[in-house]
């Protein structure tokens, strides 16, 4: 258990998932270390070689498993290494997004950005956006398989 | 004369007017765009430069902001998208505030003056020299 | 269960200063699979690998996990030291616990829990790895350059000297570009064309080097080693193999148009070399110019043309060619100031641009070489040279130095003083940048020697009055309102990229940056090469150059081309898309959405019921799958899984990170 | 066409004969502007200081008055200041909320605010305008001066090039004057500074005046009373051919064949709508 994440007296910390590609953001992660800026330590990166390989089971398995929040970022349409995986990855995940509202989720739980490699600040700074954004809206309960948590 | 850059009148000048004086790199375009430098102490660079360092005092006592005209020439041109006619006010309201009393009214304009000028002249020339 | 060794890297201060080393140690010797766990100072050092070598051994292990810096950093180092201890190197990952972590936050006690999360993630990845082989592509011995100006030219002529084939793409009639428009080079004053047009020369004739001009790239697939280039030459309506370049087509020929050769200050004729010295010497018809294919009539071309060279009805023609390497060299464009209303460029013939003012110079140019005022043809007395009209300006222009103007602008206003002796130079500048090699003193002598008069300020507006221009600015040393009555006022636009550089960019696969020029892989070490394996890029469609500073990446890229060129084979993409076939529909919706064509069908023989059945299904080519993994996701039936970022890699990462909630 | 129309101050007072100048000839286009009812002075100036909140006040109640109907005004300087503060109001929530709440307005920024000269451009159009025009100004050499107000800041006036404008040049084209260019057709007068510094408004103006006198004007045209003022009395003219400065719409109205009894009636026509005002 962290401490950071669950401590009583500092409140509610949500846990951001953010699956990045390989090519742009997740670069603009390192160029915004490399920068030495800062964002909310909520945020964890998983590097996925392109947003076109995001497959929405992925972002279902991150709520199930207790986040508050998801964020994929990509390269700038039309920027793509894979020249057009983002193009795919938009047009699944804005759809899948439209499904997940459907379904009576919170939409904003979940949301896709462009930010290129030499973005750092653009990064950090959708990483702040997004952690105050999913504080202000709490936990994620609607989604959260707590049957998961008993097992582990 | 004050160095520091962290006096009151540049921190409330930066705060109303939303300019950062430190933004300007003092290629004094802004004064070879004013039309009206001939009467004034300090070109408008100067100003800035004056704000950059924090000479306070000196600013003070300069006539510069009460001659700038507000034509806004200088924000047209600035490559660094500064708006000098902002802090031209921002320090003449600074200035005005600390005062007592106006620096202007009408019983500083003849009668023929009243007579001839337009109103929009008279209410402009209070509001601003005027608190 | 796979036996995993976590390492993890203090990086100096750098992790060890905001992650709790000893506890995220702790830590990982309690995730699954893990029997091994230890830290050290710099990982990446010769002894850290040793470290990392020696537990690999020691412990038998065949997962490890490093926890340094970003993957795109040292991910290839390690693996090599895995590699070298007889691991397949693909059975190592990395957590990124610096760039995305240590360095981003500044609390330890949300550091070190943020970077056990990032482990943990890592080691339940490490238990799915599996060995991987990256494929062996050949090598097409032959470099593409596009762009056929001094950059490319340089590039050119080293690959050719190293012994390969190499193509120059050049979309003029000519190659030469943007140097070949320059009267001197500073600082040295020689003249451009002279030594320009030697160079020009050596590319035509060496016989690694096939110049096509008048051409343009328009599709580029394929990767690194056999990239598919399509090319279109642009129809010259001349015969390139009949022409002698005697030049009496253009000679005779009655109908003018603009020439951008020279800017715009002067006419061409409707078939024409855009200058003397062009390369290859073979005229062009300009259809939009020429009466004949304008009105159908004239036609005295051909009728003068002794070799009959003249094809009127030649079409463009498309080739593909197959490259190991690509090197982009397209240059860089001139601003139009007139955006900028208070300086009037465009509504005044005396108003002329730093390139434009160049051409006067030239013998060939558009005063033949006279130095006088387009308005009435006089020699001015007084002419000022205003800096960073469109640099350095976030408001109405780009926000970076242009680097050459200084430098230019002290050239023109010594050869203005050479040429009209009564001439009077003044310069306004923000700051007169000379860093170079005998720059400064070359500047300086403008100023000592030249009587030029260098003052620091900028000009608010000019404004023409009668015969003059009177220019209304400021010398904010002096403090001093500057009003000079001048006869010629010249423009320092900005050097910018070329207008469509970021379609040249999406065909060839590179990205560029803000102001549209190409990005380099790192700004440091990696100054030519780009995030598109084999594509290299030289001169100023990176960022505003010199001559200098453009031959020398020439120079550079050529190199990375030729170090390429050299191999027999290049290491293909591991992390591979793959078909369960027992499993796969055959609806190849894989197939539409691959972007490298590297699925296509195939049929397989299953048996069915006693008997055997035929079947199409999909197939990877994993030497033109680059890994993008759209395929996995459209897969209808989930039978496509990308080797190294598989589904069940994936979820167990997200399983890992989310166990704390 | 019906408009909303502003007039302020000064177009009641010192500059009357640019209101009735404005009116007969709008009425002779086909243009109604109808005077918005217990209008206030607009403040002559833009503040500057982003927490002079007060002295927006008048300009917001005028903006809102329009009910997001077109709103038209004349002077120059009238104009700078609704222009501006409906952009503030667009731009700045917090103030938008301070200032509307205090009025107890609803209003965020919506309509279109126009200067007549605009209204002339866009609604009615110069072709049409130069149809409809009964007395060309033939042979009268016509300079355009264009001060500050109406062109700077461009992002928000949005009102023409501000280096290198035309709208007044296509108007003196339209009424069939001979149009003369000037170079400092959009500097400074020197404004307010005739008030209290005369000397910097004397360089200002002179220049103004020799440049148009220079380049063949014999007279000039403004939309701003500021303006007009400071050219008429603060050049310095010693023997200089003298140069006759009016508004626009002076020139707008004699083009359209409209007599000076004329405009003096509709001029005393007007008077019964602005009394009461201030």
């Amino acid at each position: 258990m962290s401490t950071a994440l669950n401590d009583k007296t500092t409140g509610y910390e949500p846990l951001i998932v953010a699956f990045c590609c390989n090519w742009c953001s997740y670069a603009g992660g390192d160029l915004a270390g490399t920068s030495r800026m800062s964002y909310p330590a909520n945020v964890r990166v998983i590097r996925v070689p392109c947003c076109g390989r995001m497959n929405p089971m992925f972002v279902l398995r991150a709520f199930q498993r207790g986040a508050d929040g998801v964020l994929v970022a990509g390269c700038h349409p039309g920027d793509c290494h894979y020249s057009t995986g983002n193009y795919h990855g938009r047009r699944r995940l804005s759809a899948f997004k439209r499904l997940v509202e459907f379904a009576g989720f919170e939409p904003e739980r979940f949301e896709v950005r462009w930010i290129s490699s030499s973005e750092g600040d653009k990064f950090a700074e959708e990483m702040e956006q997004m952690t105050a954004k999913i504080k202000a809206l709490g936990p994620n309960r609607k989604m959260r398989d707590a049957r998961w948590q008993s097992v582990t | 004369m004050a160095t520091s850059n962290k006096t009151r009148l540049v921190d409330e000048m930066k705060m109303q007017s939303g300019q950062d004086p430190n933004e300007c790199y003092q290629c004094a375009k802004c004064s070879a765009a004013c039309p009206v430098t001939a009467a004034m102490d300090l070109l408008p660079h100067q100003v800035i430069r004056y704000l950059q360092l924090g000479f306070e005092e000196d600013l003070a006592k300069s006539n510069t902001p009460w001659i700038c005209a507000s034509c806004f020439t200088c924000a047209a041109r600035c490559p660094r998208d500064l708006d000098l006619a902002r802090m031209m006010e921002g320090i003449r309201l600074v200035m005005l505030r600390r005062r007592e009393g106006n620096k202007f009214g009408p019983a500083d304009l003849t009668p023929e003056q009243l007579e001839k000028l337009p109103q929009q002249a008279l209410v402009s020339g209070f509001r601003k020299y005027n608190k | 269960m796979p036996r995993t060794g976590v390492f993890i890297c203090h990086c100096g201060t750098n992790i060890a200063g905001t992650v709790d080393i000893e506890k995220a140690v702790e830590a990982s010797r309690n995730f699954p699979g893990v029997v091994h766990a230890a830290d050290y100072r710099y990982l990446c050092s010769e002894m850290g690998q040793d470290l990392i070598k020696k537990a690999i051994v020691d412990n038998q292990l065949d997962r490890v996990v490093v926890g340094t810096c970003s993957p795109r950093m040292h991910e290839g180092t390690f693996r090599k030291a895995a590699a070298e201890a007889g691991l397949n190197p693909y059975l190592l990952e990395v957590a990124n616990i610096r760039e995305h972590c240590s360095w981003v936050h500044k609390d330890i006690e949300e550091a070190t829990p943020k970077a056990i999360s990032l482990l943990r993630a890592a080691a339940a990845k490490a238990v799915l790895n599996e060995s991987l082989d990256a494929p062996e592509l050949e090598v097409e011995k032959r470099a593409l350059v596009i762009g056929g100006g001094i950059a490319g030219i340089q590039a050119a002529i080293d690959i050719a000297e190293a012994g390969y084939e190499v193509d120059v793409v050049e979309r003029e009639p000519s190659i030469g570009g943007r140097m070949a428009q320059l009267e001197k080079t500073f600082p040295t004053l020689d003249c451009s064309a002279c030594i320009l047009t030697p160079k020009m020369v050596e590319a035509a004739q060496h016989p690694n080097v096939n110049l096509i001009t008048y051409s343009e790239v328009e599709e580029v697939k394929g990767f690194v080693g056999q990239f598919d280039v399509k090319i279109r030459q642009k129809a010259r309506s001349v015969d390139p193999v009949k022409c002698t370049g005697c030049g009496i087509c253009y000679e005779k020929c009655p109908s003018k148009a603009s020439s951008e050769f020279e800017m715009g200050l002067s006419k061409r004729k409707a078939i024409y070399i855009p200058f003397p010295q062009a390369v290859p010497n073979v005229p062009v018809i300009d259809r939009d110019a020429c009466l004949y294919f304008t009105k159908g009539r004239c036609q005295i071309c051909e009728k003068e043309c002794p070799p009959q060279a003249i094809v009127y009805d030649q079409e463009d023609e498309i080739f593909e060619r197959r490259y190991g390497t690509i090197i982009v060299a397209t240059g860089f464009d001139q601003m139009n100031p007139s955006q900028y209303g208070e300086y009037g460029y465009g509504q005044h013939p005396d108003i002329l641009t730093g390139l434009e003012f160049e051409r006067l110079f030239n013998a060939s140019g558009p005063t033949g070489g006279k130095v006088v005022r387009l308005s009435d043809g006089k020699p001015p007395e007084k002419v000022v040279f205003i800096q960073c009209v469109g640099s350095r300006d976030k408001a109405r222009g780009m926000n970076y130095c242009s680097k050459i103007c200084c430098m230019y602008t002290a050239k023109q206003a010594i050869l203005l003083k050479e040429k009209v002796p009564d001439a009077k130079s003044y310069v306004f500048y923000i700051d007169v940048r000379t860093a170079g090699k005998g720059y400064e003193e070359f500047q300086r002598r403008a100023a000592e020697e030249y009587d030029v008069a260098y003052l620091r300020g900028q000009v608010g507006k000019i404004f023409p009055d009668g015969d003059h221009l009177v220019v209304h600015g400021v010398d904010s040393l002096s403090g001093k309102i500057i009003e000079i009555k001048a006869d010629m006022v010249v423009l320092a636009a900005a050097s910018i990229a070329r207008a469509d550089s970021p379609e040249l960019g999406r065909i060839v696969g590179i990205n560029s940056d803000s102001y549209h020029f190409f990005n380099e892989a790192h700004p440091k070490l990696k100054p030519v090469e780009t995030h598109t394996a084999g594509v290299f890029i030289a001169g100023a469609c990176q960022a505003p150059k010199d001559i200098p500073d453009t031959v020398a990446q020439a120079s550079a890229a050529a190199v990375k081309a030729v170090g390429l060129l050299s191999k027999e084979f290049l290491k293909g993409e591991a992390c591979t898309a793959e078909v369960n076939q027992a499993e796969c529909s055959g609806c190849l919706y894989c197939e539409a959405v691959c972007p490298y064509s590297a699925i296509s069908p195939v049929e397989i023989e299953e048996r069915y019921q006693g008997g055997t059945l035929k079947r199409t299904v999909a197939e990877v080519n994993p030497a033109l799958c680059q890994g993008c993994g759209s395929c996995t996701v459209i897969c209808r039936s989930g039978s496509i899984n990308l080797k190294g970022f598989s589904n069940e890699q994936i979820l167990a990462e997200v399983d890992a990170i989310c166990l704390q909630r | 066409m019906r408009y909303h129309y502003f007039p302020g101050c000064t177009l009641k007072g010192q500059a009357k004969n640019m209101e009735s100048t404005t009116m007969a000839a709008a009425a002779a286009l086909g243009i109604e502007l109808v005077e918005l009812e217990e209008w206030q002075c607009c403040g002559a100036v833009y503040p500057l200081y982003e927490d002079e909140l007060i002295t927006l006040l008048s300009p917001v109640r005028t903006l809102a008055a329009a009910k997001g109907e077109p709103l038209v005004s004349l002077c120059a300087a009238c104009h700078h200041v609704l222009k501006r503060a409906q952009e503030l109001m667009q731009r700045n929530e917090e103030a938008r909320k301070k200032v509307t709440d205090y009025l107890e307005v609803d209003y965020a920024g919506e309509g279109r605010v126009l200067h007549f000269l605009e209204v002339l451009r866009d609604d009615l159009g110069f072709d049409k305008l130069a149809e409809m025009v009964k007395k060309p100004l033939e042979g009268r050499k016509v300079a355009a001066y264009y001060g500050c107000l109406l062109l700077r800041p461009s992002k928000v006036m949005q009102f023409d090039d501000p280096e290198n404008p035309t709208i007044m040049e296509d108007l003196l084209k339209a009424i069939g004057a001979d149009v003369v260019k000037s170079p400092y057709r959009t500097e400074c007068c020197g404004a307010y500074l005739s008030v209290t510094e005369e000397a910097v408004a004397e360089d200002t103006v002179t220049r103004i005046i020799d440049s148009a006198r220079n380049a063949g004007a014999e007279a000039l045209i403004t939309a701003c009373p500021l303006c007009r003022y400071n050219l008429e009395n603060c050049a310095s003219e010693d023997g200089k051919e003298p140069i006759k400065v009016y508004y626009f719409s002076e020139l707008l109205a004699e083009a359209m064949g409209l007599q000076f009894d004329q405009l003096m009636t509709s001029a005393l026509e007007r008077r019964r709508s602005s009394d009461g005002n201030k």
